[in-house]
C-alpha cells in the first residue's frame, strides 16, 4: 500500500538532489524577505520582537507557496504524471508520496532555519521553540493545502499567479494559528490551543488532502 | 460476446467537436487492435480513454467484462501504455528511472541486463536520460514496457524518433508478445508488418 | 424630514439601501444582457447552418 | 421522487420551468423586501446603543446570510456533479458563484459602513464576522478565477467544484480561527449572540428582509442557471427547435 508512497517521495528526493536550486531558492526568498522587514520599517527592537512571529510566518507562507507551483509541473511536461495515472498504485497515495517529498525538500529547511532568522528578530528562546513546533505542523498543512492547488492548476497557462489565488485564502486559517501562537508564546501566554489546533489541522489535511489531489489531478489530467 | 478488452457506444466530445460516436471494438488475447485515421482524428484520446484517463460523454470501456471504471487499481495492473511523451526523467538515469517504475508493480521475471542488450542501450545504462537522442529515449520507454511484464500493451504512435531497425524491432516485440498471448492497442499512421489478427478501428 | 436623517445616521444608512438597491439592479440588468446576448448568438449560428444546403 | 429529479435535472424541461417560477420567486421576495425596508426604516423604534445606525442590518444580516448560503449552494451542487454527473449541478454552481460574491461585497460594504460611526473606522481587523467575509470573497475570487481559466466547461466544472468542496471544509475552520484570533485581541463585534432579545418591531422587519432576500436570489439564480443552460446546449437539438419555433424561447 505504502510502496508507492515511498517510491514516488525517493524518486523526488534524488530529483531535488540533482538539482538543488530547487531546494535553495525558496529557502533564499524565505531569508531575502525577513531582510527587507527590518530595511523597511528600521531597526528598532521592539518593534522587531513585536512583529517577528507574524514576518517570519507570512515569509514562510510565501517561500513555500512559491515552491508549490512547480510540484506537478515537470512530471505534467515530460509525461510522468500521465504514468502516475495509469500506475496499479491508488493515486491518493501517490499524492500523498509527492508532497511529503515536497514538503521535506521545501518545508523542513525553512523549518530549520527559522530559529536563525527569529534570532535577527531578538525572539526569546521559548517562544522559538514555539516557532518551530508551529512552522513544522504549519508547513506540512501548506504542503498538502498547495498539492490540492496545484493539482487544480497543472498544465493552464496563467497557473502560477491562479495557484497563490486559490491557495491564500485557504492558507489563511494557518498562517492566523501559527503566527498568533508564537505571538502568545513570545508574550509568555498561554498558547497551548493554537498547537493543538494546528495539529488537528496537520492531522486532518494529511487524510483528507491527498484525495483531493487525487481528484484534481485526474481532472486536470483529461 | 465476451471479450477480453471491449468498448461499447464510445462517445467523446471535446470542445465544440465530436471526436467519435456509438464507437465500438472488442480484442482478444493475441489480437493487435489497430486505431487508424488521420492526426487530430480522436486517436489518442480513445487511447486515454481506454487507459481510463479521460471520461467519455457516453459509453464504457470493459476489461474481462467488468467496466474499467469499477476496477481501475486491477485494469491498470495489466497495462502499460507507452505513451506519446516518454514519461521518463531526464535527470536521471535509465537504471534510476525503471528501477522507480519496478517499484510501482510487481515484476515479472525479466530479465534487465537483457531487455537492454536487446534493444541496444546496455552501454547508456549510467547516462542521464537528458543526453540520449530522442530514439535511444523511445528505446528506454520500451525497456519499461517489457520490464512491467503485462498482457495489456497501449501504444501511442511507437514508431516516431526510431529509424529502420528500431521500427523493425518493435514490431518484433509486438509480434512475440501478440503470441505468447498478449494483447496490443496501437495508434499508428505507418503500415505495420506483423503476422498477427489485427482488428481495425478507423476514426 | 426627520425620520429621513434618522439622527445624524441617515448618510450611513440611506446609502446602505441605495448601494444595495444599485448593486441589485445592476447585476439582474448584466444577467437579463448576457442572456439575450447567448440566445442571439445561438440564433445567429443556428440560423446560418440551416440555410447552407 | 427520483423521476421527479431527474425530469427537473434535464435541461429543456428546467429551461421552461424556470421561465415560469421566476415571477413566483421575485414577486413575494419583492414584496417582503419592501415591507421589510418600510417597516425597518420608518416602523422599527431606533436601538437603544446604536440609535438608528442599527437599521444597517437589515441590509447587512441578509447579505451575509446569503453570501455564505451561495457558498454552501455551489458546494453542494459541485458535489452533486461529481458524483452523480448531473450538468445541471454544476451549471447551478457556475450561475451562484458571482451572485455569492456579489452579496459577500454588499455584507461587507455595508458591515463597514456601519463600523464608520460605531468604531470611528472604515474598517476594524478585529471584527471576526468581517474579516471571514473578506476571506470568503477571496474564495469566491478563486473560484471564479479557476472557472474562466480553463476552457473546456466540463474541466472546468469538476475542478472548480473540487475547490468549492475543498472552500466549503475551509470556510468553518476560517470562521473558528477568526474567532479565536479576534477574542486574544478583545475585537467588538458587530452583533453578538444571544445578546439583548430584540423586539418584535425591530425582529419582524429583519425576517422579512431575510426571506425576501431569499426569495430574491432564487429568482435570480433561476434566470443566471437559464442562461448557463442554455449556453453549455447550445448544441442540442432541443435548443435548436426552440430556436426555430415561431414564439421563440427567450
Amino acid at each position: 500500500m505504502f510502496a508507492g508512497l515511498l517510491a514516488v517521495a525517493r524518486r523526488d528526493l534524488l530529483l531535488a538532489w540533482k538539482r538543488p536550486g530547487d531546494v535553495l531558492n525558496p529557502l533564499f526568498f524565505f531569508a531575502m524577505v525577513c531582510t527587507l522587514f527590518p530595511l523597511a520599517v528600521g531597526p528598532s527592537p521592539e518593534q522587531l520582537t513585536f512583529s517577528g512571529p507574524g514576518v517570519l510566518w507570512v515569509a514562510a507562507l510565501l517561500a513555500t507557496l512559491l515552491s508549490l507551483n512547480t510540484l506537478f509541473m515537470s512530471d505534467h511536461e515530460d509525461g510522468s504524471l500521465d504514468q502516475l495515472l495509469v500506475s496499479p498504485q491508488p493515486l491518493p497515495v501517490l499524492a500523498l508520496g509527492k508532497t511529503l517529498a515536497h514538503w521535506l525538500i521545501s518545508g523542513l529547511p525553512l523549518v530549520l532555519i527559522s530559529p536563525l532568522l527569529a534570532m535577527t528578530y531578538r525572539m526569546p528562546g521559548d517562544a522559538m521553540g514555539v516557532l518551530m513546533l508551529t512552522l513544522f505542523l504549519g508547513t506540512i498543512c501548506l504542503s498538502l493545502l498547495g498539492s490540492i492547488g496545484a493539482a487544480l492548476t497543472v498544465g493552464l497557462h496563467r497557473g502560477t499567479a491562479l495557484l497563490s489565488l486559490l491557495i491564500l485564502p485557504l492558507a489563511m486559517p494557518v498562517l492566523l494559528l501559527g503566527a498568533n501562537t508564537v505571538s502568545l508564546a513570545a508574550g509568555n501566554e498561554v498558547y497551548a490551543t493554537g498547537i493543538w489546533a494546528l495539529g488537528a489541522y496537520a492531522v486532518g489535511a494529511i487524510s483528507l488532502a491527498p484525495y483531493a489531489t487525487a481528484a484534481a489531478l485526474r481532472i486536470s489530467n483529461e | 460476446m465476451t471479450a477480453k478488452l471491449s468498448g461499447k457506444d464510445l462517445t467523446l466530445i471535446r470542445g465544440e467537436s465530436c471526436l467519435f460516436k456509438g464507437l465500438g471494438f472488442a480484442l482478444n488475447p493475441g489480437e493487435l487492435l489497430l486505431l487508424e485515421g488521420r492526426n487530430g482524428s480522436g486517436k489518442t484520446s480513445l487511447m486515454r480513454a481506454i487507459a481510463g484517463m479521460l471520461s467519455l460523454e457516453k459509453g464504457e470501456i470493459y476489461w474481462n467484462d467488468i467496466p474499467v471504471n469499477r476496477q481501475r487499481q486491477e485494469f491498470h495492473g495489466a497495462l502499460v501504455w507507452l505513451a506519446h511523451r516518454t514519461g521518463l526523467k531526464g535527470d536521471l538515469n535509465l537504471v534510476e528511472n525503471l528501477r522507480f517504475e519496478a517499484s510501482l508493480r510487481p515484476q515479472g521475471n525479466v530479465d534487465l541486463a537483457a531487455v537492454c542488450d536487446r534493444l541496444a542501450i546496455a552501454r547508456l545504462k549510467r547516462l542521464p536520460l537528458r543526453s540520449l537522442s530522442a530514439g535511444q529515449q523511445r528505446r528506454v520507454a520500451l525497456a519499461r514496457m517489457l520490464l512491467a511484464d503485462v498482457p495489456l500493451w497501449l501504444m501511442d504512435e511507437p514508431f516516431t524518433n526510431l529509424d529502420r531497425e528500431g521500427r523493425k524491432l518493435v514490431m518484433e516485440l509486438t509480434e512475440e508478445h501478440l503470441l505468447k498471448g498478449g494483447m496490443c492497442v496501437m495508434a499508428a499512421h505507418q503500415d505495420i508488418e506483423i503476422n498477427v489478427p489485427v482488428v481495425r478501428v478507423g476514426l | 424630514m426627520d425620520a429621513l436623517a434618522m439622527g445624524n445616521y441617515g448618510a450611513y444608512v440611506w446609502s446602505c439601501f441605495g448601494l444595495a438597491l444599485i448593486v441589485i439592479v445592476f447585476i439582474e440588468w448584466r444577467a437579463r444582457v448576457r442572456h439575450n446576448q447567448v440566445y442571439r448568438d445561438i440564433e445567429v449560428r443556428i440560423k446560418a447552418l440551416e440555410e447552407q444546403p | 421522487m427520483w423521476k421527479f429529479f431527474h425530469q427537473m435535472a434535464s435541461p429543456p424541461h428546467f429551461y421552461r420551468i424556470a421561465k415560469v417560477l421566476i415571477p413566483w420567486f421575485a414577486v413575494p421576495g419583492l414584496m417582503l423586501i419592501a415591507y421589510g425596508t418600510y417597516a425597518g426604516l420608518f416602523v422599527a423604534s431606533p436601538d437603544y446603543q446604536q440609535g438608528d445606525a442599527f437599521r444597517i442590518i437589515y441590509i447587512h444580516v441578509p447579505a451575509a446570510y446569503l453570501s455564505m448560503m451561495a457558498y454552501m449552494i455551489m458546494a453542494v451542487g459541485g458535489g452533486i456533479g461529481l458524483i452523480w454527473r448531473l450538468k445541471l449541478a454544476h451549471a447551478v454552481g457556475a450561475a451562484a458563484a458571482p451572485l455569492g460574491a456579489t452579496f459577500t461585497f454588499l455584507a461587507l460594504v455595508t458591515g463597514s459602513i456601519w463600523g464608520r460611526p460605531m468604531w470611528g473606522t472604515w474598517w476594524e481587523w478585529g471584527d471576526p464576522r468581517l474579516t471571514s467575509e473578506l476571506i470568503l470573497l477571496f474564495l469566491y475570487f478563486g473560484y471564479m478565477a479557476l472557472r474562466s481559466s480553463i476552457d473546456d466547461t466540463a474541466k472546468a466544472d469538476k475542478a472548480s467544484s473540487v475547490l468549492a468542496l475543498v472552500g466549503v471544509v475551509n470556510v468553518v475552520i476560517v470562521h473558528y480561527s477568526v474567532v479565536w484570533w479576534s477574542s486574544l485581541h478583545q475585537g467588538q463585534t458587530l452583533f453578538k449572540k444571544g445578546g439583548p432579545a430584540m423586539d418584535a418591531d425591530m425582529l419582524y422587519p429583519l425576517l422579512a428582509m431575510i426571506l425576501g432576500f431569499t426569495f430574491l436570489f432564487g429568482a435570480m439564480l433561476a434566470r443566471r442557471l437559464r442562461t448557463e443552460v442554455l449556453y453549455r446546449e447550445r448544441r442540442t437539438r432541443w435548443v435548436r427547435d426552440l430556436v426555430m419555433s415561431p414564439e421563440g424561447g427567450l
